[in-house]
């Protein structure tokens, strides 16, 4: 493991509170009927997802 | 709120800017969990990446502040206008029937 | 029971909170030194008296944490430049 | 060490101790900081005060990074390490302990009677 042990607990939490996040925004969006709250909301979506997978490969190489 | 959705959910209340508001929420939770995560990392690549993180979760929080701002729903200058919209926002949740 | 293991999160937890008390002890007691008002001074006092009992609570539970380790009497290590 | 705080042995190992607890000392307050201003930038609305909070955060978590590297290489902090930090922490906790029960200040420290004038006015 290459990561300090308070760091990888930290980036859990995160990745814990990015995942509702991204789930609350995918459904949320379907509710939504203004045009430019869509907009932000699938900005939010995109760069949660792309966050997401960055967290993936930290935790990936954290496990041991 | 897309009127379908909205008959077949029974979720009226549910309107743009209650979304909006938990969004606004969100973004805010997210920039102060960042934040912390970020002074709990000490490898390089973690913190890059966390730092990273943090900027757009401002960004987030900004253009959806600002969006609230545009239409209305949040008044940071103006606290009796916020004021005013908090208790009928709060009138409308409570007076809301639970299924 | 009182013998089992900490967590790993609530034993990172604690080792951020023993050294914010470790400061707190060192800081209300150095300062005495600098203030002028009694009172102040002795509310510094009880506050290191107090934060005493908290750290020791605070060492004793610290020693179940998973990465525990035999405390040696002083720094192994010293530094020397 | 014992509880004479003029016993020369006292002052055995006291520049790395001071060192140690100064340099956590900091970074408790960097991180804190960083902490403080992200809470500040939520809070905020208008675009010139968040650009200077932002510059201040991304400037916060630079200071906060240069201090955590300072003190792994002086050994003062053992993020990877943990039985290293376990033993560190204990001991500072212990020699605080032991200061804390110093009585280090006697005299009454009470100066304030003498800063109502200048030396020059004392008769």
């Amino acid at each position: 493991m290459n990561y300090a042990l308070h760091e990888v607990l930290e980036v859990h939490e995160m990745a814990a509170f990015k995942t509702t996040c991204l789930t609350k925004s995918k459904t949320m969006k379907a509710l939504v009927s203004d045009q430019k709250l869509k907009d932000i909301m699938q900005q939010d979506i995109d760069v949660s997802t792309r966050q997401l997978q960055e967290f993936t490969s930290i935790l990936s190489n954290a496990r041991h | 709120m897309n009127p379908i959705i909205q008959n077949i959910t029974g979720m009226n209340a549910l309107s743009d800017q209650v979304v909006a508001m938990d969004l606004l929420i969100s973004a805010k939770s997210g920039v102060r969990n960042y934040a912390m995560a970020v002074t709990e990392s000490g490898t390089p690549e973690v913190k890059e990446i966390l730092t990273r993180h943090l900027v757009e979760a401002l960004d987030m929080h900004e253009q959806i502040s600002s969006y609230m701002v545009e239409k209305g729903w949040y008044h940071a200058w103006d606290t009796n206008e916020q004021i005013n919209l908090d208790l009928n926002n709060i009138n409308t949740a409570l007076n809301l029937p639970s299924l | 029971m009182d013998n089992q293991k900490l967590a790993a999160h609530e034993s990172l937890d604690l080792h951020e909170v023993i050294n914010f008390k470790t400061l707190c002890v060192a800081k209300s007691k150095l300062m005495q030194g600098l203030v002028f008002d009694n009172d102040l001074r002795a509310l510094m006092q009880k506050d290191v008296d107090q934060s005493i009992k908290a750290l020791g609570e605070l060492q004793k539970i610290y020693e179940r944490a998973p990465f525990e380790a035999p405390v040696p009497e002083s720094r192994p290590t010293p530094i020397v430049n | 060490m014992n509880n004479d705080h003029l016993d020369p042995i006292n002052s055995l190992n006291v520049p790395e101790l001071a060192d140690t607890t100064f340099a956590m000392d900091f970074l408790l307050r960097a991180k804190e900081g960083v902490r403080n201003i992200a809470v500040a930038l939520t809070e905020s609305a208008s675009p010139d005060v968040r650009a200077l909070l932002r510059n201040q955060l991304l400037q916060g978590i630079a200071m906060h990074q240069e201090i955590t590297e300072l003190m792994v290489s002086k050994k003062w902090f053992h993020p990877y390490e943990l039985s290293e930090q376990y033993q560190l922490d204990q001991l500072s906790a212990k020699n605080t302990i032991m200061i804390g029960n110093m009585n280090l200040f006697p005299a009454d420290m009470n100066r304030k009677g003498i800063f109502d004038r200048t030396p020059d006015e004392h008769k």
